[in-house]
């Protein structure tokens, strides 16, 4: 058996998948790892977890898909494909009935209105300034010198939430050292981090028209107290998939394994 | 090289020269003419040249200036071409030119002239007020009378003060350049892989410092050798570019879109220098086809007021008439005219089911990865999804 | 040391009490089948428009007062929902979200919706845009009255009085025909002359700031004084309101009180204010000691105190005139005229700059000013940033930093002075 | 007699102890971290420590920085732009501009001979430009802000950093070592980009010989040479730059105690 690869080579985690190059079904590998700065090394060590977890030798891998903003280092990529098509496109696939899509990473979001085939039909990304990321999460938590596992389930326990006024991911994190010397709570301040991200995240979703059902994919997904805070302020709920955070390499993995597909019946063919 | 590159490498090093060399030159070589450079977007040109002075599109400094002292000048939160174009003026590259005109674009160009007159108190500074009220019957009297004004005083510079017959002759000229730009922007329209935008907008721009005699021949032998050039034809998708009608995106920039598989078929880049969609109606008062070619031949620019739906529907039109898939709104960061009619603009294609894609951009920018992703993932959306779509 | 103003004069109840009429009146006038005209404060033509019969709406007065109500910020998110920029102008997305959500404002009004559209555009490109807009949202007509930005020092031209003029008589017809009705000239000629004698004594409460101390601040109580004047200028109300401010403020200058316990620093304002955090705004130059004794907003909506004044003889031209010669309408060398002019005049120690990044028309040039000001004329300035609009703008603790450096350098520098 | 100053930056906190004669005679340095009053404490013992006295000895004690008003032995605040103008003049007699890189803001200050501050200008809302920005490039190159500087003044070749953003700033470090680029040549550009930033800062207040280097960055040898190779004049800089604005608070407190403002015996008064 064959198999197809998606590689997402994400500004810090590297995510890969595998699927079966023949039939359609889903997910048999996953690989994650951070992504430093040798871009290629990091695809060829997420497709190597990948491929561990499924159990299948590398040259099984006949054909890969890269995806993500180092989808033209992959030195072993046959097509490349930008993140949002990719991100797209892999939504649909975990979240089915997906209208629009908003996709956080450490230092990007876009929020994409997509058709049931996963096609992109309008997006917006914020791309100059990271203060509605997860760096900004990450930034706050290191200050108050939290695990970012542990933030969501913290600032599910806030009572009021305190606002944090910055827009910059850098400067945040003074501010917030300034509201623990006021004696605000750590889960305070984490929750007012999220309702500040949130509208943010908000106001860049609303761009590209809101409708439901709307999904959230990236690593922010995992983040449970932002996803309410989220659900709050768009007064929607939220649908997540636990593989959201691999959205994006298995859309690339999908449309690499429909592009293998259609270059096999052209050569079949000739 | 050959020839038709030569050309268009050209026009490229001249009008990537901030220290404008070539036009310097020019000036040397004639003598007794003046230079008056103009801030975006409009200024009648003719009007300059009939008074024997060159047109000179003082139009930022791109990706090549490092701006420093025009940071003190200029907050941050607006445009970039304010700040380079000034920072060009303090480094003493301007000093060739003996005006410098703006005319009623935006907050920002206007209240610019008044900064200018400050800094360069030797050089000649002139504001020209574009007339908003179309319906008043006093409108074209008032902007002819300005129009009048600005000749005579350009006409201090020079000596010679421009008649009708030299103003006359001008517009011919700047009529047949108009043509001439008119023929180029066509050929990105029907076969967009035959010329580069980033080529086609490099022979724009010089033809917004350069001789227009001299410009003219180029443009002429531009098109007479595109046809035969040899390319391939490329897959990729069309579009409308809009919003960069004053600030101008780097080369690169538009190299990138290229790349990408999105073809500009139609743009309003460099709008003042192509703001006139058909020729001129002539009359024997040229000082009245001056005043027509503002109130009626304009392209839907922020520089005029348009009624909303006007506006709206002269950019469908540019959308059918170049039989685009969708529109890329390239916007300078921080253009505020731009950002108002985007929204207007968006409102038109939701309703009409035309896809867009907005980006901003700077000046000095110089990464377009994330405008690459853009413009590819514009691409994927439609190429992608064609074929499943046609069978579905 | 005198005890500072308690702002609990009777200036504020009767402005307060023509604010609610004012109001009242609008929001019922669809009822009544009366006609609604939105307009904007600079070189506005209230009185013209009154005179057809219409009711009024500055929808830059709504952005000021969500600002003040703190509701600012919502109505700026749900402008930026359907596509408007993080940078354009915070007043016109304020409006547009007030819009969005209902027309609602803070206090509880429901504005009508607007019959005639009139950019009487003077001195801001935004405006058009605004308009251009509301046009398309409430299918409105819209007319433009097309005001050209001063050339020269001099002050307008025969020709731009008469071409702004010309526009103004043109726009009576466009009125009678959406109104309905007749434009009565008699009317309009009596609130020109009533707008002269309220011109007077607005000039007279402004410079009383002469005084030392001064009895106003010049700043962040004229922009409340101001009210009136740009809005309902022309009525009998807004007479009687100058005159009993003129009269709290004569009190004041026999009392001796000012706006602080102990008048230390007299500046010189320019730049609109932070209206989101006005009073934390205005507190921190308080803790200083610093009025302002003379600021460029205070004239956004028109300048008399140069001279001018409506003519009831002369009633479109000199409508023509005070349009022209707006604040925004000036070019940078009449703005650096005028703020030197009050530096010298009211005996100013510094000039304030306060740029915002919602407004080009007043920030664009400002660094030059700024440097003029330092370098050629030696007056202490400071520049801050912030916005008059978007509370997102207002870095409070940073803000703070500034304002006490510079006045800590001050007053540190007339000790050694003093010395 | 002595006086204290204490320095509670965004990132450092800084406290200089002076004798009676104007001499430094202790300092203290740590992180601010998220207790400003523990901070500010612990520097002033450090700082005491060193100059073998008791904390009880000092009369006079300013705090300055951002977390002044949080300095729990403060007699008195004063900002730190009068500060950093004050100790500047005092150390290089001759200096009549600042440039002032701290952690978190930028700050040109332009003085007289006596130390007043005659004009000023700050960067804000965003930490680009920022010893932030210097120390997100240490840490995604593995190295310590106190290293890069050294390394960056052996670069060869000019590269050009585009991205403003710390955050960003960081990927693309990552984006141009994978493409091979030398480690110094990159730092070099993150170096020349904030000499740039800070030039125009200095162009706004307008540049007087002498022009004093202070603030954590001046201890950075590469960003000295950046900043002289852009403003093309010479630049003082010493190991106390970073000490500037505590040194002149400790300047503050001294003048305040001859002029005979004791708090402490007040208090005992009545
Ligand atoms: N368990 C978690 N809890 C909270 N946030 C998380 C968690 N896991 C990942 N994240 C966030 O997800 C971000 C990484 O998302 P990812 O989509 O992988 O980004 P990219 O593709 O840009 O590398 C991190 O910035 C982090 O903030
Ligand atoms: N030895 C050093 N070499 C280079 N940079 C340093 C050194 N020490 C501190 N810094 C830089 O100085 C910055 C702190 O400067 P400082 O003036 O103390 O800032 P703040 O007052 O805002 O806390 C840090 O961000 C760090 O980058
Ligand atoms: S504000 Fe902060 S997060 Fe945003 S661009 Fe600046 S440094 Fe980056
Ligand atoms: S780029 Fe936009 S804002 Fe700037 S001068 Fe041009 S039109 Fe005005
Ligand atoms: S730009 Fe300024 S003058 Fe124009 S609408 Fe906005 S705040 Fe008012």
């Amino acid at each position: 058996m064959n198999f197809v690869a998606g590689i997402d080579v994400g500004s810090r985690m590297t995510k890969a998948v595998l699927l079966a190059a023949e039939e359609d079904g889903g997910i048999l590998g996953r690989g994650k790892v951070y992504t430093h700065f040798d871009l290629n090394g990091a695809a060829e060590r997420a497709l190597e977890a990948a491929l561990a977890e499924a159990d299948v030798a590398r040259d099984r891998v006949d054909y890969i898909a890269a995806t993500g903003y180092g989808r033209y280092q992959v030195g072993a990529r046959d097509i490349q494909i930008t993140e949002i098509t990719c991100h797209a496109r892999g939504a649909v696939e975990l979240i089915p009935d997906l209208v629009t899509l908003l996709d956080v990473g450490a230092q990007n979001a876009r929020a994409i209105r997509l058709l049931p085939n996963g096609r992109v039909v309008s997006f917006r990304m914020n791309d100059k300034c990271a203060s509605g990321a997860g760096r900004f999460i990450e930034r706050v938590a290191g200050a108050l010198e939290v695990d970012l596992g542990q933030v969501g389930p913290l600032a599910m326990t806030a009572t009021e939430p305190c606002p944090i006024s910055s827009i910059c991911a850098v400067l945040a994190e003074s501010e917030v050292i300034n509201h623990v010397t006021n004696g605000e709570t750590i889960p305070d301040i984490l929750q007012g981090t999220h309702e500040s991200i949130v509208d943010r995240l908000a106001s860049l979703v609303r761009q590209v028209n809101l409708e439901p059902p709307f999904g959230l994919t990236g690593g922010v997904a995992n983040n449970r107290a932002l996803v309410h805070a989220l659900e709050q302020r768009l007064e929607m709920p939220v649908r997540l998939h636990r593989d959201s955070e691999y959205a994006g390499a298995l859309g690339a993995a999908l449309l690499g394994r429909r592009r293998r597909r259609q270059l096999r019946t052209a050569s079949a063919v000739a | 090289m050959n020839r038709l590159e030569r050309l268009i490498d050209e026009a490229r090093r001249e009008v990537e020269d901030n220290t404008f060399a070539a036009v310097r030159a020019w000036k040397e070589e004639e003598p007794g003419r003046a230079c008056v450079g103009f801030f975006p977007v409009y200024v009648p040109a003719e009007l300059i040249w009939a008074a024997g002075a060159l047109p000179v599109a003082v139009w930022g400094g791109g990706d090549r200036i490092e701006v420093e002292m025009a940071d003190a000048r200029v907050q941050s939160f607006i445009c970039s071409i304010s700040r380079s174009t000034l920072e060009l003026g303090l480094l003493g590259h301007l000093d060739f030119l003996d005006g410098m005109l703006f005319g009623s674009l935006c907050d920002v160009a206007r209240n610019l002239s008044g900064v200018w007159a400050r800094n360069f108190p030797d050089t000649f500074v002139d504001y020209l007020h574009y007339p908003q009220n179309l319906r008043s019957e006093a409108a074209r009297g008032y902007y002819r009378e300005d129009l009048e004004r600005l000749g005579a005083a350009l006409g201090g510079i020079t000596g010679r003060t421009p008649g009708a017959a030299e103003l006359a002759a001008a517009i011919d000229l700047y009529e047949e350049q108009r043509a001439l730009l008119r023929r180029l922007a066509a050929v990105r329209t029907e076969e967009p892989w035959r010329l580069g935008l980033e080529e086609q907008q490099v022979l724009v721009r010089a033809a917004g410092r350069r001789d227009p005699r001299r410009h003219n021949e180029v443009l002429r032998e531009v098109l007479e050798l595109l046809p035969e050039r040899e390319v391939r034809h490329k897959d990729g998708v069309r579009v409308v570019l809009e919003g960069s009608f004053c600030e101008q995106p780097a080369l690169e920039l538009l190299r990138t879109l290229d790349q990408a598989h999105c073809f500009v078929v139609a743009s309003d880049l460099a709008r003042g220098l192509c703001w006139f969609k058909e020729p001129l109606r002539r009359s024997d008062d040229p000082w009245s086809d001056l005043v027509e070619a503002y109130f009626v031949h304009a392209e839907g620019s922020v520089v005029r007021h348009f009624s909303p739906s006007e506006r709206t529907e002269r950019l469908l039109a540019r959308v059918r008439d170049s039989r685009a898939d969708g529109v890329f709104f390239c916007t300078a960061k921080f253009c505020e005219p731009a950002f108002y009619d985007f929204v207007l603009h968006k409102r038109a294609l939701d309703a009409a089911g035309i896809p867009y894609l907005a980006v901003e951009f700077e000046e000095k920018m110089s990464s377009f990865e994330s405008i690459r992703t853009q413009a590819e993932t514009f691409a994927e959306s439609i190429l992608f999804f064609a074929d499943e779509e046609a069978t579905a | 040391m005198n005890s500072p103003y308690q702002h609990q004069g009777s200036g504020q109840k009767i402005q307060k009490q023509l604010l609610t009429d004012w109001y009242r009146h609008l929001e019922q006038a669809p009822e009544r089948g009366e006609k609604v005209a939105y307009l904007f404060i600079s070189g506005n033509i209230g009185e013209l428009l009154q005179a057809c019969g219409f009711h009024l709406v500055y929808p830059e007065v709504n952005a000021l007062q969500c600002g003040i109500k703190k509701v600012a910020g919502p109505n700026i998110l749900a402008a930026e929902d359907i596509g408007y920029s993080g940078d354009v102008c915070g007043y016109v997305k304020n409006d547009i979200g007030l819009m969005l959500s209902g027309n609602r404002m803070p206090h509880g009004t429901t504005l009508p919706k607007p019959d005639l559209l009139v950019c009487n555009y003077a001195g801001c490109a935004t405006y058009l845009r605004w308009f251009e807009a509301l046009a398309e949202f409430y299918g409105a007509e819209m007319v433009v009255i097309d005001v050209p930005y001063l050339r020269g020092t001099e002050g307008p031209t025969a020709e731009e009085v008469r071409y702004v003029e010309r526009q103004l008589r043109e726009l009576v017809a466009v009125c009678e025909r959406v109104a309905g009705r007749e434009f009565d000239p008699a009317a309009y000629r009596q609130a020109i002359d009533r707008t002269v004698r309220s011109e007077d004594l607005w000039v007279q409460i402004l410079e009383s700031a002469r005084h030392r101390p001064s009895p106003i601040d010049a700043y962040f109580e004229a922009v409340f004084f101001m009210a009136p004047i740009y809005t309902m200028r022309g009525t009998q109300g807004c007479l009687d309101y100058y005159q009993a401010v003129a009269k709290e403020v004569e009190e004041r200058i026999q009392a001796g009180m000012g706006p602080v316990a102990e008048e230390k620093v007299r500046i010189v304002m320019e730049g609109p204010p932070a209206w989101p955090h006005f009073r934390k705004f205005w507190e921190m130059f308080k803790k200083w000691g610093a009025v302002t004794v003379a600021s460029t907003y205070s004239k956004v909506g028109g300048i008399w105190d140069l001279g001018f004044r409506h003519d009831p003889d002369r009633p479109f031209e000199s409508m023509a005139e005070y349009m022209l010669g707006c604040y925004t309408n000036r070019n940078w060398a009449m703005r650096s005229q005028l703020i030197r002019g009050y530096l010298e005049d009211y005996g100013a120690d510094a000039l304030v700059i306060h740029s915002v990044k919602s407004c080009r028309s007043f920030s664009v040039g400002q660094a030059d000013l700024r440097e003029q000001f330092i370098r050629e004329f030696e007056v202490p300035t400071l520049f801050i940033e912030s916005d008059l609009a978007d509370p997102r703008y207002f870095a409070e603790a940073q803000m703070k930093n500034r304002i006490d450096a510079f006045f800590e350098a001050l007053e540190h520098r007339r000790l050694t002075a003093g010395v | 007699m002595y006086g204290a100053g204490i320095d509670v930056g965004s990132t450092q906190t800084k406290c200089v102890v002076l004798d009676g004669n104007g001499e430094i005679v202790g300092r203290g340095l740590r992180m601010t971290g998220a207790d400003v009053v523990k901070a500010s404490e612990q520097v002033l013992e450090q700082a005491c420590a060193e100059a073998g006295i008791e904390t009880h000895e000092i009369v006079y004690t300013i705090g300055t920085g951002y977390g002044r008003f949080r300095v729990a032995t403060g007699d008195d605040q004063v900002t730190e732009i009068s500060c950093h103008a004050k100790g500047a003049v005092h150390l290089f007699p001759g200096t009549r501009t600042i440039l002032d890189i701290g952690g978190q803001d930028t700050k040109a200050i332009k003085t007289n001979a006596r130390g007043e501050v005659v004009d000023f200008c700050m960067n804000d809302k965003c930490a680009a430009g920022t010893g932030r920005f210097l120390a997100a490039a240490a840490e995604v190159m593995g190295l310590d802000v106190s290293e890069i500087g050294p390394v960056a003044l052996k670069s060869t070749e000019e590269l050009k950093i585009t991205n403003v953003c710390t955050v960003f700033v960081e990927s693309e470090i990552l984006n141009q070592l994978s493409r091979g680029r030398k480690r110094e040549d990159i730092l070099a550009g993150v170096h020349r980009s904030i000499a740039g930033r800070s030039a125009s800062l200095l162009r706004r207040v307008g540049v007087e010989e002498e022009l004093t280097f202070t603030g954590g960055v001046a201890r950075n040898p590469g960003m000295v040479a950046a900043v002289e190779r852009r403003m093309k004049m010479k630049v003082n800089a010493s190991e106390d730059s970073q000490f500037m604005g505590a040194l002149g608070a400790a300047l503050f407190a001294l003048e305040r105690a001859m002029a005979g403002v004791r708090r402490k015996e007040q208090e005992v008064q009545g």
